[in-house]
């Protein structure tokens, strides 16, 4: 019965990846704009719920909600005052800028918390785990698929149901005519960057508590993330979530064959999807 | 006469491995005060190899060909000695190296680590640390004392410790054979793994009551977390490399607890500096007050480079000459802060003896004081004697 | 054996068909002209000869070859040149060096004959004095010429000409009609889709109307616009 | 205006010949701080040739360092050859890898091109991690002594009176130095050709380009492999003279494609002499703040932003826009515009 | 009384080509005018400038006595001018009523056009509401960027060339409606190649070529010969 628990660890994996990765797919969907600078975004949510933490004494499940809405903030802030300058059919300029955040969040991380491993400890619940017979899940990775799923539900949910969600699709399709319709495309971005940052910021919980952080972590998990996106397809929120499922699978399934193929498999199977359907999974029809 | 030369100083100080620097700048400035009085006129160059194994070439070039510096002194890590000794030894520039086990620093810096009979001595590279055999034999003291089934759970990754972990021939796989020992090792990972449920359920299938490794900080959190939740109990954990900080233990929280590690230095060594005479507590003392932190294992060895480094200028005529201070460096044999430092002992295999001195290497556990802080207490000495313990070993379940 | 032949050709875009089962054939050095109220669906055919989209169905044959899968550039290189409607430019290239990719690439003309055989035909279209302009600057007149000229530059046996007449002066008109005969009797065959009807008629031979994508009719220019119904769908007026 | 391009010439001969000559008279830490200097230019024209010429932003190209430089390791210490035929070989294997990468990322645009390569870079810096003969994870170093049995650094030695070292030195600056011209050289000759014209063409309009009968495919398909070939060449090179390789090392994104990246991009993307101005910018930033850790890269990292805002086509498109002056026209001229000049005063 | 909407010497670039030199217009209120034009007229530009989406680079337009030239595309929209864009440009990604709905985006307060009207008006957008736009055909998609735009309740309404690709039946059926929208206070303007359909509903109607207005006058003054004279830039042969 080992390979239902390597599938059930895999796909608890994939929802971790999920969630690194519902972020950047938002603003990669409604923007085409590639966040280099995601992952380190995500440590420094991770920093702000420690610092709050601290501060205050605060459990992080719940110094997450005063974290999330400064990340709110700056994900707007940055936006409006950076990001909305570069935007364009050239994919480079936000490449680039988004390269530069990254360098800087990470050396300003650097210098204001030291490159000491730091952890956010949500106490017992960190070992329990759950025995479901045939399988036993922790109950951390099975909150961080539960949340991963949660997040792609509401932003579909905001996305399907709300004015705010409508212009985010309209401005997408096309931002031009989308002026038209009295929306100003800028603030739409600045709004869905805030967006993305607040779940950056549910991420860094998960990270943080999952595994030590230091300001240098944060590509790491990139390149996972954005194989998700393009996995599920440009714009799908569920295709992201099941191009998360597909690498987690990938890799526990290359692990349990040999841990040397573990990061290798969830890589392989970018490139065997790709060469299948090169626009993922769930692609938009009109891209 | 005061002898006068230059010493470039390589280390991590930024970046992911740059918890090993924190007492580099506090290290420089004992050895610069200290100097003059032991009739010396030296500059110390600090080069921050940004925990980047190509940067770390790059600065070694600089010192060696901007700064033209006579002597080198690198520490901690692989990924900083090996780039940084391989092009001394090339330039003909005597190193001092310490803070990587000798076999990784060895073999690694070999062009074909797989084939022993190619492997070749240095001239200008000198080394002084402790060895796998050491660390192993030490958790293996103490997994000893614990009666247990015998089954060990290996968690190595393909990094250069790891590999020389997992060696088939100077690694783990042979001691653990010899004294009756079973291994379930699944193969190497890459570091920053996300997922070790494979590994857990090698581990679970095969009920083993002891696990060991090296992996570093953020994977071992990952797996320990990860061993807990999917019901992996194993009663002593002995871990190198992932436990050296106290930070990183802290980061477990009661996890951390008793979690046993390779302890190389501490401020209850009974050794003193040859440089200012300074006892290991002074020492971890000092460097408390100036850095405001828990001490650290680096901080004895960073401060014994300095001692060799001191020694060996002093025995040279004309340290400006490379090969008279690299012989001078090669025949060293002072009792530093860190234990007996002297090369070409028997303690080493043949074949690196000339460019091997070692440390003596106990074995301790992290104890969870109740301010939450963690303690390392030293629980096995049977290498080292003369080290004295501070408490019993205790398991996990 | 027709040099350009159109077996059933269709193409939909979604739910939307553009182009419905168009047959024709063109015989070497011929010229036929196409007309068709606005999004009737010429480019969308000029598209399907050139290869830049894939029919739905049907098959396109070049010489009597197979062509339907075949890339833009291999119909180039078989000889067919075409003009785009709107008019797209190397816009950081000068107006010479858009001549010299096309003689180069599609022409197959050497590196040696290339400058000459380019300037020439920047003279015959009236370009020469903005040769060295980079052609992202011309005027929109100055474009559609830079089209015609690109097209010629290929060297093709088939030209595809997409409404490079429309705002030109009297004078401008006659000078065009009078360039694209002297390339109709080289003994290139032209297929020409123009709404200046008199600049049509004076150099095709053949006259087909397309509406919603379907040949409405093909036949010689004075029967097609003798045609009521055609006059109502052309112009939009009832006669 | 007519004296001022051979004048230009002589300048850059005779820059060119001081170069060359710089081993001789210069200390060693300029001749290493040149390679450096070269390594990164090589690197940056190349990417610059990928993603300002040809359109495909690349985040992979450390594929080819790692590949290069690996190569090179396995032809010295597997196959006993000399270090330079292994840079040889370094090159070529990173060609013949190009070739499959390019075959899969070719199918992906834009964003999705860049994340591809960055991925296919991934999977070989993996694959590599997994060939123990050459020390797999830990990574292994050239054989002590292999700088001073390469070919031609006895004769250096001699000629220069110098230790074997700095020989080597002098050796392997002499060929990035090579490698440089020549990379500019026929970048300049490439660009100006039938094939450059196609590129340009392109990088304006793929689809018009198309049915004027370029091949984009097959060009951009050709400039890849072939920056593949000088980018693992670049990199076999620079490890001779870095003398350890670990996978991480060779393979580092950082290292050979993000420092690249900014270079070029701060230089002048899409211009010849970009990569230059870049480099020199980065190495004097490198050189004033190296010592303060992270305010250098912090100051870098705006640096690079700012461009951005302000400036797209980087420095030098700054200094051409302003000038008028550009030394390196890829433009082709109309032949008969001087013989209509004559016309005209018939 | 001031006309409505006032368009005097509007010039726009796409970066170096100029696109249109100097051209003049006005429309009083409750008026419906048509400019026609050739293709590359310049028709659909001077629609974006007046929108705010193409950039004016000399020039202004004033609505009601407001300079409203350099304002963003949303602004204009909320002082009161909407687009029916040439080629639809209905949004794939959201139904036919979410295609409406948006229309009313940056909407302020109430006017004539609700949801409930614009459906009566096409009532096949009630029925279709939870297809995707771009899954009708070309005239229903006409409909829906129709009642998309006058669900900002505009004061001027610009139609580009309604009747492109669509069926005389359907552009009959598309036409019948504007009776509807005159009678709820709307201006409009129509840009149309239909040359007959223009003639048809315009109070007055403008000719364009190459960027400038060359033709202007009442349906019934102009003369057939010199329309298609302005058209097509020739006389007949
Ligand atoms: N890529 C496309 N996707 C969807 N629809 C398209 C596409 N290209 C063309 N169409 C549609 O196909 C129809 C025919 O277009 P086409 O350009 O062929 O017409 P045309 O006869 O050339 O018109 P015009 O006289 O305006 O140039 C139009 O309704 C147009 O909107
Ligand atoms: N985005 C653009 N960039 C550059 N030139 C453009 C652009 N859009 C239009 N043009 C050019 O501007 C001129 C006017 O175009 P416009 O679309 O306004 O004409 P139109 O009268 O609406 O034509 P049509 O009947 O084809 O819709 C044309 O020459 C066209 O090629
Ligand atoms: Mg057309
Ligand atoms: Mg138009």
């Amino acid at each position: 019965m080992i390979w239902i628990d390597t599938l059930a660890q895999g796909l608890l994996l994939g929802g971790l990846y999920a969630l690194f990765a519902a972020g950047l797919s938002l603003v990669f969907g409604i923007m085409r704009l590639v966040n280099l600078a995601h992952g380190d975004l995500i440590i420094l949510g991770a920093y702000l719920i420690l610092t709050i933490a601290h501060a205050t004494g605060l459990h992080p499940f719940v110094a997450v909600l005063l974290a999330a809405p400064l990340m709110f903030g700056l994900g707007w802030a940055l936006q409006t005052f950076l990001l909305n300058r570069v935007l364009g059919n050239d994919i480079l300029p936000p490449l680039l800028v988004t390269f530069g955040l990254s360098v800087v969040i990470q050396n300003g991380l650097l210098s204001a918390f030291t490159a000491d491993s730091q952890k956010l400890t949500a106490g017992a619940i960190e070992a329990q785990s759950m025995d479901l017979g045939i399988v036993t899940l922790g109950v951390m990775p099975v909150l961080t698929f539960a949340s991963a799923v949660a997040v792609v539900f509401a932003l579909n949910q905001l996305f399907y149901r709300t004015a705010l969600g409508r212009a985010f699709r309209a401005t997408s399709d096309d931002a031009v005519t989308a002026q038209l319709m009295g929306i100003h495309p800028q603030r739409v971005f600045a709004m869905a960057t805030g967006i993305a940052m607040v779940v950056a910021t549910i991420a860094a919980l998960y990270l943080g508590t999952r595994a030590n952080f230091d300001p240098s972590i944060g590509p790491a998990r990139l390149l996972y993330a954005f194989e998700a996106v393009i996995i599920g397809g440009l714009g799908s929120l569920w295709g992201t979530l099941a191009g998360g499922v597909v690498i987690g699978l990938a890799q526990a399934i290359g692990a349990s064959v040999n841990p040397e193929w573990q990061i290798l498999s969830g890589h392989l199977a970018f490139v065997l999807v790709l060469l299948i359907r090169p626009r993922g999974l769930f692609p938009r029809a009109n891209d | 006469q005061t002898k006068s030369l230059k010493i470039g100083y390589v280390s991590p100080q930024t970046g992911p491995l740059s918890a090993f620097s924190a007492a580099d700048s506090f290290m420089v400035e004992k050895f610069l005060a200290a100097a003059p009085g032991l009739g010396l006129d030296v500059e110390v160059i600090v080069k921050d190899s940004q925990s980047n194994p190509n940067r770390a070439a790059e600065v070694a070039k600089e010192l060696i060909s901007r700064d033209e510096v006579n002597l080198i002194l690198v520490a901690s890590t692989p990924e900083t000695t090996n780039p940084v000794c391989s092009i001394a030894e090339q330039e003909e520039i005597p190193v001092i190296s310490t803070v990587a086990p000798w076999q990784p620093w060895f073999i690694g810096q070999q062009g074909n680590p797989g084939d022993p009979a190619s492997w070749q001595e240095f001239d200008y590279v000198y080394h002084f640390f402790w060895g796998l055999e050491d660390n192993i034999s030490t958790f293996m003291n103490m997994w000893n004392s614990v009666s247990t089934n015998k089954q060990v759970a290996a968690l190595w990754p393909n990094d250069g410790d790891g590999n020389a972990w997992a060696s088939p021939d100077v690694g783990m796989p042979p001691a653990l054979a010899a004294q009756g020992y079973a291994l379930t090792d699944p193969g190497r990972y890459q570091n920053l793994t996300d997922d070790f449920s494979a590994q857990i359920n090698a581990f679970k299938q095969a009920g083993c009551e002891i696990m060991t490794g090296i992996p570093i900080p953020p994977d071992f959190t990952t797996f320990w977390t990860q061993a807990k939740q999917q019901g992996f109990n194993p009663k002593l954990v002995s871990v190198a490399k992932a436990l050296l900080f106290p930070e990183s233990v802290a980061a477990l929280g009661d996890l951390g607890h008793n979690l046993t590690a390779e302890v190389w230095w501490s401020p209850n060594h009974p050794f003193k500096s040859s440089l200012t005479g300074e006892s290991a507590a002074d020492l971890a003392m000092a460097f408390e007050a100036s850095a405001k932190r828990q001490w650290t294992m680096p901080v004895g060895f960073v401060h014994a480079l300095f001692e060799v480094a001191a020694d060996a200028i002093k025995r040279t005529d004309d340290p400006t000459d490379s090969a008279a201070l690299a012989a001078a460096i090669g025949s060293t044999n002072i009792d530093s802060v860190v234990g007996k430092i002297q090369w070409g002992r028997d303690n080493v295999p043949e074949f690196a003896r000339k460019n091997i001195s070692k440390t003596p290497l106990v074995g301790g556990q992290w104890r969870k004081q109740a301010d939450g802080s963690f303690d390392l207490v030293i629980v096995e000495n049977a290498n080292a004697p003369n080290i004295p313990l501070g408490g019993t070993l205790e398991t996990l379940s | 054996m027709p040099i350009l032949s159109l077996q059933d050709v269709s193409k939909s875009f979604g739910a939307l068909k553009v182009t419905d089962g168009v047959s024709f054939d063109l015989e070497a050095g011929q010229a036929l002209g196409i007309i068709g109220p606005n999004g009737a669906g010429k480019s969308t055919l000029f598209n399907l000869i050139t290869g830049n989209i894939a029919p739905s169905a049907g098959r396109v044959f070049l010489d009597g070859r197979d062509v339907t899968r075949a890339p833009p550039m291999e119909r180039v290189r078989a000889g067919v040149g075409r003009s785009f409607q709107i008019p797209q430019p190397f816009g950081n290239l000068s107006v010479y060096e858009n001549l010299l990719v096309a003689a180069r690439f599609g022409g197959a003309v050497s590196g040696a004959e290339a400058p000459g055989f380019c300037m020439d035909i920047l003279t015959r279209t009236g370009l020469a004095a903005v040769a060295e302009k980079p052609s992202g600057a011309l005027s929109l007149l100055q474009r559609k010429r830079l089209e015609l000229a690109r097209a010629m530059a290929t060297r093709p046996r088939v030209i595809l000409l997409d409404e490079i007449a429309g705002g030109l002066t009297d004078a401008e008109c006659s000078q065009l009609v009078i360039t694209i005969k002297a390339i109709h009797a080289e003994g290139t065959a032209i297929i020409w889709i123009e709404h200046v009807l008199h600049a049509l008629t004076s150099v095709v031979e053949r006259l087909m109307v397309l509406n919603f994508g379907r040949m409405l009719m093909i036949g010689a220019p004075d029967e097609v616009m003798a045609s009521a119904e055609v006059r109502e769908i052309y112009l939009g007026i009832e006669a | 205006m007519n004296l001022s391009r051979p004048l230009g010439l002589i300048a850059a001969l005779l820059a060119l010949t001081t170069l060359y000559a710089l081993p001789t008279f210069a200390p060693r830490a300029m001749v290493q701080d040149l390679f450096g200097i070269l390594t990164l230019l090589v690197l940056a024209m190349n990417w610059n040739m990928l993603a300002g010429f040809a359109g495909l932003v690349s985040v992979g190209q450390q594929a080819f360092v790692g590949i290069g430089a690996y190569a090179m390791f396995a032809a010295v210490i597997l196959m006993g050859l000399d270090p330079l035929v292994g840079v040889l070989i370094g090159g070529l294997a990173a060609a013949a890898f190009a070739v499959p990468m390019a075959f899969f990322a070719f199918r992906l645009n834009g964003a999705y091109f860049a994340i591809g390569t960055w991925v296919v870079a991934d999977i070989a810096r993996l694959a590599i991690s997994q060939w123990k003969a050459l020390g797999g994870g830990t990574g292994t170093s050239l054989p002590k002594g292999t700088a001073k049995d390469m070919a031609f650094v006895g004769p250096i030695k001699e000629a220069l009176g110098v230790s074997t070292a700095a020989a080597a030195d002098a050796l392997t600056f002499w060929l990035m130095l090579t490698l440089a011209v020549a990379m500019l050289a026929t970048s300049y000759v490439f660009l100006r050709s039938r094939m450059g014209l196609g590129l340009q063409a392109i990088r304006d309009n793929e689809n018009a380009a198309r049915s004027v009968g370029v091949d984009p495919l097959r060009i951009k398909a050709a400039v890849f492999v072939l920056a593949g070939f000088v980018t693992g060449l670049c990199g076999a090179l620079a490890f001779i003279q870095i003398t350890r390789v670990t996978p991480d090392a060779a393979f580092s994104v950082i290292d050979w494609t993000a420092f690249v990246i900014f270079i070029t991009v701060i230089g002048g993307i899409g211009t010849l002499p970009g990569p230059i101005v870049g480099v020199i910018v980065f190495y004097a930033l490198q050189r004033l703040l190296a010592d303060y850790g992270t305010v250098y890269l912090i100051v870098l990292g705006c640096l690079g932003i700012a461009v951005m805002l302000f400036a797209r086509r980087g420095l030098w498109g700054l200094f051409t826009d302003r000038s008028g002056i550009d030394p390196f026209p890829l433009t082709h001229r109309p032949p008969t515009s001087l013989a209509l000049r004559h016309g005209d005063l018939k | 009384m001031s006309p409505l909407l006032q368009i005097a010497g509007l010039t726009a670039h796409y970066g170096d080509f100029q696109a249109l030199f100097g051209v003049d217009l006005t429309l009083g209120q409750g008026e419906t005018i048509a400019i026609i034009g050739a293709n590359g007229a310049g028709k659909t530009t001077l629609m974006r400038a007046v929108t705010g989406v193409a950039r004016v680079t000399a020039g202004a337009v004033t609505l009601a006595g407001d300079n409203i030239t350099r304002l963003s595309a949303p602004d204009i929209l909320v002082c009161g001018i909407a687009m029916v864009p040439e080629g639809r440009k209905l949004f794939a990604s959201l139904t036919v009523e979410e295609n409406l709905l948006i229309g009313a985006h940056a909407r302020q307060g109430n006017g004539f056009w609700t949801l409930e009207r614009v459906q009566s008006l096409f009532p096949i957008l009630k029925e279709r509401r939870h297809s995707p736009g771009t899954a009708l055909s070309g005239g229903q998609q006409q409909m829906v960027a129709i009642g998309r735009a006058l669900m900002s309740n505009p004061q001027v309404l610009l139609c580009d060339e309604l009747s492109l690709g669509l069926a005389p039946v359907v552009i009959k059926e598309i036409y019948a409606a504007f009776p509807q929208i005159k009678s709820s206070g709307t201006s409009i303007i129509v840009v149309e190649q239909d040359i007959g359909q223009a003639l048809r509903v315009a109070d007055h109607v403008h000719c364009m070529m190459e960027g400038r207005i060359t033709l202007s006058g009442r349906p019934d003054t102009l003369s057939r010969d010199a329309i298609h004279d302005a058209y097509f830039g020739v006389s007949h042969a």
